[in-house]
């Protein structure tokens, strides 16, 4: 894939009334870990739900992997993981069945699942344990399972170390480097920057709704103040049938 | 004429429920234009 | 324009010529026409019960195609949800007076104020899903997501007509009342009567499009207005971020 | 497609028996209610039923549509537990995929339970089945339930992320479903000779039904897509 994954130029998505995204402008090469840097509200959400086609395209243009988000935004959608706060599994399915049905979506053999499933270390006991029973971490690497399941080519992941410990967030940056040296591209929104910052290759600051590249790597990034807008709603919410 | 009361009530009725619909119609159109500038308008 | 409003001069004229046809209604309805041999004056109510129920079907049938334009042509035109959206509407509105007419007539006329007649039954079920399509038209969310999912909403309640008129008039069948009049249609009229439902008829459609236009405007307005609200909440968002950026 | 969509379904429904340990007490209990509310008239005079008897295939479709309301509310939970809704909405499942899925998932569920309401009436209201009933009373059976399943899924599908879903659903669903309670409880009737109407008689409902059925699995092909997509 020669092109850019992403590609949005001053795109707007709205929120009910809200434009939650109020003209971003971003590129992501192929194989990049980007770290979408913002405090709560500013759009990191409603950004990778944008990209992950959920959301329409209000204004301004945007393509991601080639689909164009005004006309192709069904299409691009399973080609694309998002892993947002809920991990969208079935609680009362076990691990193994979770992914085995997640990768089917997406037509993934038997051997796929499985290779998925050891590859996140979620085997012997706790493969038959229902998600219900699951920690944090664990729930977290099971939907990791089913993006690497269902092969997707861009991920986009919003505040995935959230609730992990550090073993488990050594566990994931590892999995996101294997993921992008298969061929992945990962989009990482985070407010935590000392975890993220390690793993990211390039850094996007996301302030109001608009995309800003952050002065060079991690090191010159400077904590950003919270805007004092007290009318915003958070965009954190899961985007249901607004 | 005997049953008025039935038939001037259903006329009643009917062009009175009229009556209040348009004017919450007509109330809520002064509302949103009222500060809508002239060319916003589709029908002028 | 001095007063803000979503009048013109059309509408105006229309609105006054509706008033005409009301008026010609309240004379002739209550006062010239004669009354039936065997209904008496209960025939009256008909000429506002029967327009009213058949300017209801008009209201639902513009809604259904004007929701099939909207899903089936390749524009999409917000107008024609509009048209859908204030025509079911009015539609319910009429829809609720024929209910109401038609148990006032009834209760004349059979002594009883509801009957499981076919046609009152339908019109009651018609009148219960056009206010389920209102309520999804309030679910919120774009625009596009309301028209679209209005739309398939009404294009889905058109289904459903013949089959609730086939149903109940099967089961209407099996209980065969020996009533010797049965509302409209089968009531003969003539002459000053047939004159009566006539301008009744007239009245009512002039009514059904000056209320259609006005409430078409105004759901143009108040999307209007909130597009600009867009604009205005995009320039303090980003005005936002130049702050943030000073600060 | 469709298949994997319906056995996660029906495993999920395995696994948490939410239908089995609530949903079919529900249904059980507002049956007992009915009797409570219609047991005391006297018996009329002319046929020897008792009035439970007359009015049981009615009873026995009130009850479904009132745990089709709630079975169509669970198979919408489920999916919003964890977000999976729009987990399938990413992972691009063909929405008609979906739909027949979960509307399959559904009819299963739906069907078993008609016929436990059915064991109900038998127990509780002394209705007899009479054998040249019984294909009349199956094909009704099957068929409202599939009609029954589909424009349910249609409509859950519709107030699954929209606010005050709760009430929204039955203020939807339940006018649509008046013909499959018109025509199935007919049909019903004439299967177990309530009031010696002939079997032949039901047939013609039993085309209401069908005709139900075919529109609306039809119907909610074409519209699933749209209403649940953002």
């Amino acid at each position: 894939m020669d092109g850019a994954v992403i590609e949005l130029v001053d795109a707007v998505a709205v929120l009910g009334r809200f434009p939650a995204l109020a003209g971003a402008t971003l590129t992501v090469a192929p194989g990049e870990i980007l770290l979408l840097r913002g405090p709560n509200g500013a759009g990191k959400t409603t950004l990778l739900r944008l990209c992950a086609g959920l959301l329409p395209l209000a204004r301004g243009q945007g393509r991601v992997l080639g689909f164009d988000l005004a006309t192709q935004r069904t299409a691009v959608r399973p080609h694309v993981g998002l892993l947002g706060h809920r991990n969208g599994l079935y609680l009362d399915l076990t691990v193994a069945e979770n992914v085995a049905f997640w990768g089917a979506t997406a037509g993934a053999t038997t051997g796929e699942v499985a290779a998925a499933v050891t590859r996140l270390g979620l085997v012997g006991r706790l493969a038959d344990l229902e998600v219900r029973r699951l920690s944090a971490g664990q729930a977290r690497r099971t939907a990791l399972a089913c993006l690497v399941a269902r092969r997707a080519r861009l991920w986009l992941l919003d505040e995935p170390h959230a609730g992990l410990d550090a073993a488990a967030r050594d566990e994931l940056d590892a999995t996101l480097r294997e993921a992008t040296a298969a061929g992945a591209t990962v989009v990482v929104a985070s407010h935590e920057l000392e975890r993220a910052g390690a793993l990211a290759t390039r850094t996007v600051d996301v302030v109001a709704g608009q995309t800003r590249d952050a002065i060079g790597g991690l090191g010159a990034g400077r904590p950003l103040s919270q805007p004092s807008d007290a009318r915003q709603p958070s965009d954190e919410s899961d985007g249901g049938l607004a | 004429m005997e049953d008025a009361g039935f038939i001037v009530g259903s006329y009643a009725v009917a062009l009175g429920a009229i009556a209040v619909y348009a004017w919450r119609v007509l109330a809520r159109a002064r509302r949103a234009t009222a500060d809508l500038p002239e060319d916003a308008k589709p029908w002028t | 324009m001095t007063t803000p409003s979503t009048g013109t001069r059309a509408t105006r004229a229309l609105g006054g010529s509706a008033l005409g046809g009301v008026g010609w209604l309240l004379a002739f309805g209550l006062g010239f026409s004669p009354s039936d041999r065997n209904q008496a004056e209960s025939v009256r109510i008909l000429y506002v019960h029967v327009p009213s129920a058949w300017l209801a079907y008009l209201a639902f049938v513009v809604t259904a195609v004007a929701s099939g334009v909207y899903l089936f042509s390749k524009r999409h035109a917000l107008g024609w949800d509009r048209l859908a959206g204030a025509s079911a509407e009015v539609g319910v509105l009429f829809m609720g007076i024929t209910l109401v007419t038609g148990m006032l007539w009834g209760r004349l006329t059979w002594g009883v104020f509801w009957e499981w007649d076919a046609r009152l039954t339908t019109t009651a079920f018609l009148f219960v899903t056009y206010i389920g399509y209102l309520a999804v038209r309030r679910l919120g969310g774009t625009h596009e997501q309301r028209a679209r999912r209005s739309a398939v909403i009404a294009l889905l309640a058109v289904l459903e007509i013949p089959l609730v008129h086939w149903s109940v008039r099967l089961w209407r069948s099996l209980h065969q009342e020996a009533t010797v009049l049965r509302p409209d249609g089968e009531v003969k009229m003539d002459g000053l009567m047939l004159f009566s439902l006539f301008v009744g008829i007239v009245a009512f459609t002039l009514l059904y499009v000056w209320l259609v236009i006005h409430r078409q405007r105004t759901m143009a307005a108040e999307d209007a207005l909130e597009d600009r609200g867009l604009d205005a909440a995009l320039a303090a968002r980003r005005a936002e971020a130049t702050t943030v950026e000073v600060g | 497609m469709a298949g994997l969509v319906a056995r996660k379904d029906l495993r999920v429904e395995g696994r948490g028996r939410v239908a089995l340990n609530q949903v079919l007490p529900f249904a059980f209990i507002v049956m007992v209610m009915f009797a409570f509310a219609l047991e005391r008239l006297p018996t009329p005079a002319n046929t020897g039923d008792t009035l439970l008897e007359l009015v049981a295939p009615g009873l026995i479709w009130l009850a479904t549509l009132f745990s089709l309301l709630l079975l169509v509310q669970r198979s919408f939970a489920i999916e919003a537990d964890d977000g999976a809704l729009d987990a399938l909405r990413v992972a691009g499942v063909d929405p008609v995929a979906l739909f027949l899925g979960k509307a399959s998932a559904l009819a299963v569920q739906l069907a078993a339970l008609e016929a436990v309401l059915l064991g109900a009436a038998l127990l509780l209201y002394g209705t007899e089945l009479r054998a040249g009933g019984v294909v009349l009373l199956v094909a009704t059976w099957l068929t409202a339930t599939c009609g029954l399943a589909a424009v349910g899924t249609l409509y859950g599908g519709l107030a699954a992320g929209a606010r005050g879903r709760e009430t929204l659903l039955p203020l939807l669903l339940l006018p649509v479903v008046a013909p499959v309670l018109i025509g199935a409880t007919r049909a019903v009737e004439a299967a177990l000779g309530i009031e010696d109407t002939a079997i032949a008689d039901g047939w013609p409902w039993f085309g209401v039904v069908a005709v139900f059925a075919v529109a609306f699995g039809a119907g909610g092909v074409l519209a699933f897509g749209p209403l649940i997509d953002e």
